[in-house]
């Protein structure tokens, strides 16, 4: 094929799967919240936390796994919250996301002020000997850095979970119908901490990944939406992992693509081109519908589990 | 000995009415302790709090203004939720409205202020109505998530508004900046005489009688609500489903069209980036908040418009961050939901074995 | 001939900085208030900002106070109610949406002097300022023009107003200015503040072959991207060579204290009257970011000739002959564009290639 | 394995049972012993100071009518309430079950009757849900795992469907597949049979009385009188929240007694019935086919009753959802009151034309969260409109009324539907259609789950209904088809085998036959 395409379409996708892979993070952790059965919209508000914890982590012990460990458990600490709200006191979840947004936002904005504008050397691109030659696959897969690599790995963990571990039969049985899981015998509430924290943890880990590998640096407003992309490509993926990746990658690569239009040079207003992957994502689920894909919302989604029920 | 929760069969009245107040005081206690952390006396910034919020007629003036298009939206949110139609698009129900009503006024700007404002009204309603029901149609035809469509046509609303502003609709004396020709003396809100409050109080106050009326007196809200409860009864019963959809996804866009127009019209006069403001947004919050009945949302729009309006007070006096004020709200709002609990549970202790 | 159009620069004859108020026998306090768009932490406009509110702190009779992260709607015209309501003797408005609700309080509050930036409303208590940061763009494009290998300069972009697209057309004058032969790429953001999504724009312009990124943003992302990539970055508002050390030539930069305490001093005197102050190199309110090691000693000497030029008051950036992007001539030789051209400047020189939208 | 194998599979000998007395033995504890236990939920007490021992090697059946607190007093005993009052001892020793699992681990297993499963999972996936006792599962053999399980009790479901396309019937196996999975040592069964047909029920009870020769102790909840006299070693009769009556099953001599000391008055065991003279026809099916369906014909006059007989999930359900408006018809026609289907359908009217009582009453004929009124509604609502206006104070008055006529209990109009029992919850749901006046009735599975009194209520309010409409009876209880329909159509794959009118004796004989798709 022309040479001269693949440079322009190799960059591009290396970028999709970049740009992806913070929401990618955010969508798996999401979907394994909301298929325990809660909905916990304050995806946006855990990134930044995460992304801040991870920040600091980093820029104080020097080490970048450790601070993508702290990004993770930052967040998984803050979702107790939600938990603490919904769980136990039963408060409505849309509510309680929002608040934990709001909350999240202004936490990392009031304990980051003084770290704006530092630097962390934090993750760098690291190509895969061997599989980074491979042509067009390898720079664009294998010449990411560490934690995209990780987060291929996550993919299939998540969908194992769900499809072959007791774990997470019991968890989609919480987010399906709490009643039958309780009469399982099962404890539909520690059933939905698990998920909620474990979710979580993942939503975490792509906020360290934007603080860590994607841009090096603290800064307010990290996250810039990119919570929300999650919270809606969760429905996109149809909750289902490979629907995730190609939800996040679609994004991130729409996102990329439209920049790249801009730079190659065009007339046509920005404020056109931004609507792109936005439009574009409604237009591939309008497909994915027409060809019959079920929606596959958990049953008790969103909604609480109470004492005698 | 073991704690149990159970449900009440009815929820505790005198729970609910202490629950706030309570809950609130709560919270504040922990931002007062927040301030002193951060070095700042805490009870005189709880003071300024509240008195930049409530405590004179200029505040109060400030806080209602600022309630207005959060409850418009918040009404509207309220009304799909109703149905349980997760409609997120409110801020881009709202960037349409805002365009609705500029529409109006650029195609009959010469008109007196009794033909511009019904036009803005209706343009404005009907472009956030009509809006709405893209994934109304998208939803009952194709049966495609209206969560996820409603926060993409949030993104793809604004900046089509942005779209305008910067294109066909810059006023060529603005020196290139983004924003539409002021509107004339006609389009504005006529005010409330001796006040600054504005005709956009008394929409609120009608609107939230109307929707009130609606959902609880007509046939047509009881379909909403039985509609949202038993989407499969509601089919059983031969209730229009599809048309309810659209319905309350139309009425909801207008509502935020309406919240659009005031942003516009009131005090920006004009059309302009900054009319968003994300009350799309936290209108979800209010309508939660408040269970979604009419008269709540009013109280709770208030409460929030008040924490916002008060925490620049606090900000003016103490120097506080901004983003402080996030996580009052967000602290206030999750202490409140809490304490809910003991207004439908109670408590019983069990003495026996184990 | 320069000053032919508008800004009463002249008004502000006495150099800012050193005058001392002699006459102002009044011990009062001056309460001033400031107003921003975004937070004051975020190390770009509003910090830029907020340094010259910390130097007029430092003035002895002044007490100053702010509000941060305020939209520019409604919101700011209840928080500017508020302040002069509090009794603010001055009152600084620092972004472009707040023009109309300023316009607005200041009605009801005639004895408060209102300022306010980078718009063109003014009234009897409302002045206007800003600065020529075109004039450092400008010397930031040469730097850029001559470090380029490609002759494609790469500019991330916010929005596009006026402000951004003065600034472009500066920086593609002075990078023209090194080299005749180079074009400036434009990618818009749409956003001020969004690390990931504005080094991103970055990439996509060094995957289109720029070897220079320059930004008018806050966020240092661009400058990372430049950095990975091993080319070469401009930055902006602050000196950000501490993002992208190998990469930052140089920046533009802000230094507003000099108005600040210009329109102090002027209110104290009890001299102060409603003006435009667009001020430049000369009054040292925007300036040049120190150069990166690697900026050769014949490009910083050129630079460095052209900045003498422009402190000592000689501003030929928009000077003739300029063409637009079409090739049509906007300016003809021997003129130079009014500021009320550049207040509305919506045309790309040639040499830029994107969208003006 | 085909159902036809199933039908025909020699059954295996039943096990001896010994004579209930020999087991029983005074002195030997009970298993479990419930002990003044009482449950209120707001004003209702739905179990008031009981006191139930359950002991092993017995099958003590539980009676009474509907909303009588037998469900509740199970799921305190199975973990799932907690009682107000009362305790549980296990073994003699005093418990307390927090959840499910501590009375699993207890031993106690229970079939629920509102389904407790999970749609969207596996057959296989349910009956193990909770159970496997590795992290990791293999979805092969947990399938294999059930395989063997339902073929070993002869309670046939394919392991790999989802429960959410499985017939009622179907998900009823599955809910007892997941206790017989369990090794428990008494296990509650919370009308199992409702929705299993005669052979599969039979097989249930092989299987329950193995059980009991293995010492398990077993709680059977069930309405029919027949199965209750042919399994039950002990009996307990419940009557508004209190146990009223208790006896070993040798002191009842008769079907006809048992009713009695269930419902304190003599109850009629069969219904009269007169054969009408036919009206109109009020439903015609004339060759529709299309999902599922092939070539059905069929028709309704007024005056009579057809009756639809069949194993769940050969086509009644697509017929019904096609008479009902549900789907449209794809090829062939369907004419209702002598019109066409679309036409009928555009604009039905709420009153003189068409009622449907469907077989799931929680979440199809009424909605779970609405209250008593405003499920009367649902199908009302026209009938209470003035104007765009609800006349809710009307409806009121009438949710009252009608609640009281049909002895809806509780019978406070403002009770949420899914707080109703079962049984109330059916009464509510045909005292709301018969309301409608309808000429033409489609009633799937009318009596399932109700007491003996609510049942002979609901075919007298059928029998009635003949006189002024067409009834459309799809029903699993052949005996009911009999008792009330003047003609029954057999439906296999989606055909109607045949169509046979109730007096005809000999052809009657072949509807076994027929229902596994044999004709001769
Ligand atoms: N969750 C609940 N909330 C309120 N009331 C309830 C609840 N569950 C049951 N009830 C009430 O308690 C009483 C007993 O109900 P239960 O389900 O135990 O009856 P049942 O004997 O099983 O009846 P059926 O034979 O119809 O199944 C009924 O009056 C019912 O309305
Ligand atoms: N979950 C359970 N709870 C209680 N008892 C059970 C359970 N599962 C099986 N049993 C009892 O254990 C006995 C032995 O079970 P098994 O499955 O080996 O019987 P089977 O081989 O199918 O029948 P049989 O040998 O009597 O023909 C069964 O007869 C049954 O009574
Ligand atoms: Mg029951
Ligand atoms: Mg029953």
């Amino acid at each position: 094929m022309n040479p001269e395409i693949f440079a322009l379409i190799v960059p591009l996708l290396a970028a999709a799967v970049q740009s992806g892979t913070p929401v990618l993070f955010a969508t798996l952790g999401e979907m394994i919240t909301e298929r325990s059965g809660t909905l916990n919209l304050g995806v946006e508000g855990m990134m930044l936390v995460g992304a801040f914890a991870a920040f600091l982590t980093c820029l104080l012990t020097g080490s970048a796994w450790l601070g993508f460990l702290a990004g993770g458990l930052a967040a998984a600490l803050f979702s107790c919250l939600h938990g603490l709200v919904t769980i136990v006191f039963l408060g409505n979840q849309v509510v309680s996301g929002l608040a934990l947004t709001i909350l999240g936002v202004g936490l990392a904005d009031t304990l980051g002020t003084p770290y704006i504008g530092k630097k962390v050397e934090g993750f760098l691109k690291y190509p895969l000997p061997g599989l980074s030659e491979i042509p067009v696959l390898g720079p664009i897969l294998f010449s990411q850095d560490a934690l995209v690599y990780c987060s291929y790995l996550l993919v299939p963990l998540v969908w194992f979970l769900f499809a072959r571990t007791r774990l997470g039969t019991a968890l989609d049985a919480a987010g399906e119908y709490p009643p039958a899981a309780k009469a399982a015998g099962l404890s539909v509430a520690k059933l939905r901490w698990v998920g909620l924290v474990m979710g979580a943890f993942l939503v975490g880990l792509g906020g360290a990944y934007l603080s860590l590998a994607y841009t090096h640096l603290w800064t307010t407003n990290l996250t810039a939406g990119r919570g929300w992309i999650a919270v809606a490509l969760v429905i996109f993926a149809f909750w289902r992992p490979r629907g995730a990746v190609l939800g996040a990658y679609l994004f991130g690569g729409v996102m990329a693509f439209q920049l790249r239009v801009q730079a190659l040079g065009t007339n046509l207003p920005s404020s056109l081109l931004l609507m792109l992957p936005y439009g574009l994502t409604i237009l591939a689920l309008v497909v994915a519908n027409l060809r019959g894909a079920r929606s596959g919302a958990p049953g008790a989604l969103g909604v609480n589990v109470e004492p005698e029920e | 000995m073991r704690l149990y929760a159970t449900r009440r069969q009815e929820p505790w009245f005198w729970g609910s009415c202490l629950v706030v107040p309570i809950a609130l005081a709560l919270s504040l206690a922990l931002c007062g302790l927040l301030l002193a952390v951060q070095g700042k006396p805490a009870l005189l910034g709880l003071a300024y709090l509240a008195e930049g919020a409530f405590g004179s007629t200029h505040a109060l003036q400030d806080t209602v203004l600022k309630a207005v298009p959060i409850y418009l939206c918040a009404l509207g949110v309220a009304v799909a939720f109703r149905m349980q139609v997760w409609n997120i698009g409110a801020e881009g129900q709202f960037a349409l409205g805002a365009v609705g009503a500029t529409f109006a006024v650029m195609h009959f700007s010469q008109s007196p202020s009794w033909v511009l404002l019904p036009m803005m009204f209706l343009c404005a309603g009907a472009a956030g109505g009509l809006y709405a029901l893209i994934p109304a149609l998208l939803k009952t035809r194709l049966r495609v998530n209206e969560i996820i469509t409603t926060l993409m046509l949030n993104y793809i609303g604004i900046n089509f508004l942005h779209w305008l502003v910067y294109g066909p609709w810059k006023d060529p004396t603005s020196f290139g900046f983004p924003m539409t020709p002021q509107f004339p003396a006609a389009a504005f809100f006529p005010r409330l005489p001796g006040t600054r409050l504005h005709l956009g109080v008394v929409v609120c106050v009608l609107a939230g009688l109307a929707v009130w009326l609606w959902l609880s007196k007509t046939r047509l809200g009881y379909e909403i609500k039985a509609s949202g409860l038993g989407p499969a009864a509601s089919r059983y019963a031969r209730m229009p489903y599809g048309f309810l959809v659209c319905l309350v996804m139309v009425v909801c866009g207008a509502l935020a069209g309406l919240a659009g127009l005031n942003e516009t019209a009131v005090s920006a006069g004009r059309l302009q980036p900054s009319v968003m403001a994300g009350y799309g947004y936290t209108a979800i919050v209010v309508a939660w908040l408040a269970r979604l009945n009419p008269l709540a949302i009013g109280l709770a729009a208030l409460l929030l418009a008040g924490l916002r309006v008060g925490v620049e007070a606090l900000q003016l006096s103490l120097q506080v961050p901004a983003a402080f004020g996030g996580i009052m709200e967000g602290l206030i709002l999750l202490t409140v939901l809490a304490g809910q609990f003991v207004t439908n549970f109670r408590f019983r202790i069990d003495r026996g074995p184990k | 001939e320069e000053k032919k159009e508008a800004p009463k620069t002249e008004a502000a004859a006495p150099a800012p900085a050193a005058e001392a108020t002699p006459a102002a026998p009044e011990k009062k306090d001056y309460k001033v208030g400031f107003i921003y768009v975004s937070p004051v932490g975020d190390a770009g406009w509003s910090y830029a900002h907020d340094m010259g509110r910390q130097a007029l702190e430092a003035m002895p009779d002044v007490t100053t106070a702010f509000v941060e992260s305020v939209p520019e709607g409604p919101d700011s015209e209840r928080v500017l109610n508020r302040m002069a309501r509090e009794g603010m003797d001055v009152i600084f408005a620092t972004s472009f949406g707040y023009m109309d609700p300023m316009q607005n309080v200041a009605k009801d509050f005639p004895n408060t002097v209102f300022m306010h930036c980078s718009g063109f409303k003014r009234a009897d208590n409302v002045g206007t300022y800003f600065g020529r940061i075109y004039q450092a763009r400008y010397l930031s494009g040469m730097v850029a023009g001559a470090m380029s290998a490609s002759g494609k300069l790469g500019y991330v972009a916010a929005f596009p107003i006026p402000e951004v697209i003065r600034g472009i057309n500066a920086f593609t004058l002075g990078a023209q200015k090194m080299n005749p032969e180079v074009e400036v790429r434009v990618v818009w953001t749409k956003t001020w503040y969004d690390p990931a999504t504005e080094k991103e724009a970055a990439k996509a312009l060094l995957d289109a072959g720029c070897d220079v990124i320059a930004q008018h943003q806050d966020s240092p992302g661009p400058q990372e991207a430049a950095q990975e990539r091993g080319v070469y970055s401009v930055g902006y508002n602050t000196d950000m060579s501490a993002f992208a050390p190998k990469a930052h030539l140089t920046a533009p930069t802000w230094n507003w204290s000099v108005i600040y305490e210009y329109v102090l001093d002027q209110v104290r005197a009890g001299t102060w009257k409603s003006e435009d102050l667009w001020w430049g190199m000369d009054k040292g309110v925007v300036d040049l970011a120190p150069y990166g090691d690697m900026v050769p000693q014949d490009v910083r000497a050129k630079v460095d000739a052209a900045k003498a030029e422009l402190v000592a008051g000689t501003d030929n950036v928009f000077a003739g002959p300029l063409f637009d992007q079409k090739g049509e001539q906007k300016v003809a030789e021997g003129e130079r564009l009014s500021d009320g051209d550049l207040l509305g400047m919506m045309w790309f020189v040639k040499g830029v290639i994107g969208s003006t939208e | 394995m085909g159902l036809l194998d199933f039908l025909r599979r020699t059954p295996k000998a039943p096990v001896e049972r010994a004579e209930p007395t020999a087991i029983f033995d005074a002195s030997r504890p009970p298993v479990v012993r419930l002990e003044h236990i009482t449950k209120r939920f707001g004003a209702v007490t739905a179990n008031q100071d009981i006191t139930l021992d359950i002991h092993a090697g017995r099958i003590l059946a539980l009676l009474g009518e509907n909303g009588a607190g037998k469900s509740t007093l199970m799921s305190i005993l199975s973990g799932r309430y907690h009682p107000d009052e009362g305790r549980i001892l296990v073994d003699g020793k005093p418990t307390r079950f927090d959840s499910s699992r501590e009375a699993i681990d207890a031993g106690i297993g229970m079939v629920y009757q509102h389904f407790m499963l999970v749609p969207t999972m596996t057959a296989a996936q349910n009956v193990l849900l909770g159970q496997e006792d590795s992290f990791l599962v293999s979805p092969k053999a947990q399938e294999e795992r059930v395989a063997a399980l339902s073929a070993r009790y002869g309670l046939f479901v394919d392991p790999r469907a989802r429960v959410r396309d499985l017939s009622m019937g179907e998900r009823q196996r599955v809910e007892i597949l997941k206790l017989l999975a369990r090794n428990s040592r008494v296990l509650i069964f919370d009308e199992p049979t409702a929705v299993l047909t005669e052979p599969e029920a039979e097989a249930l009870f092989d299987a329950l009385r193995r059980m009991a020769a293995q010492e398990k102790g077993i709680v059977f909840i069930s309405h029919k009188l027949d199965e209750v006299m042919s399994i039950a070693d002990e009996i307990a009769v419940l009557r508004r929240g209190r146990v009223v009556d208790r006896m070993p099953r040798s002191d009842v001599a008769s079907k006809a007694e048992l009713a009695e000391r269930m419902v304190g008055r003599e109850v009629l065991l069969s219904m009269e019935r007169e054969a009408l003279d036919a009206g109109d026809v009020v439903l015609t099916i004339e060759g529709l086919a299309g999902r599922g369906l092939h070539d059905v014909n069929l028709h309704v006059r007024r005056g009579e009753i057809v009756a639809v007989v069949g194993v769940a999930g050969n086509g009644q359900k697509e017929l019904v959802e096609t008479v009902t408006g549900m789907r449209e018809p794809e090829n062939g026609e369907v004419r209702l009151l002598g019109r066409p289907w679309r036409e009928f359908f555009a604009r039905p009217a709420w009153k003189d034309a068409l009622a449907y009582i469907p077989e799931d009453r929680l979440g199809l004929a009424t909605c779970p969260d609405l209250d008593m009124v405003e499920n009367l509604l649902l199908t009302t609502r026209k009938g209470f409109s003035k104007g765009p206006f609800l006349q809710r104070k009307r409806a009121r008055a009438t949710t009252a009324e009608l609640v009281e006529r049909h002895n809806v209990q509780p019978p406070r109009p403002a009770t949420q539907a899914k707080k109703l029992s079962g049984g109330n919850l059916q009464k509510l749901v045909i005292a709301r259609e018969f309301y409608r006046t309808p000429k033409l009735i489609v009633a799937e599975q009318p009596t399932q789950g109700l007491d003996i009194s609510a049942t002979e209520e609901v075919w007298r309010n059928l029998l009635c209904a003949r006189e002024n409409a067409g009834v459309l009876l799809v029903t699993g209880d052949l005996s009911e088809a009999l008792q009330l329909a003047d003609r029954v159509a057999v439906m296999y794959r989606g055909r109607i085998m045949d169509t046979i009118p109730t007096d005809d004796e000999k052809r009657l004989a072949s509807i076994g036959l027929l229902m596994a798709g044999v004709r001769e």
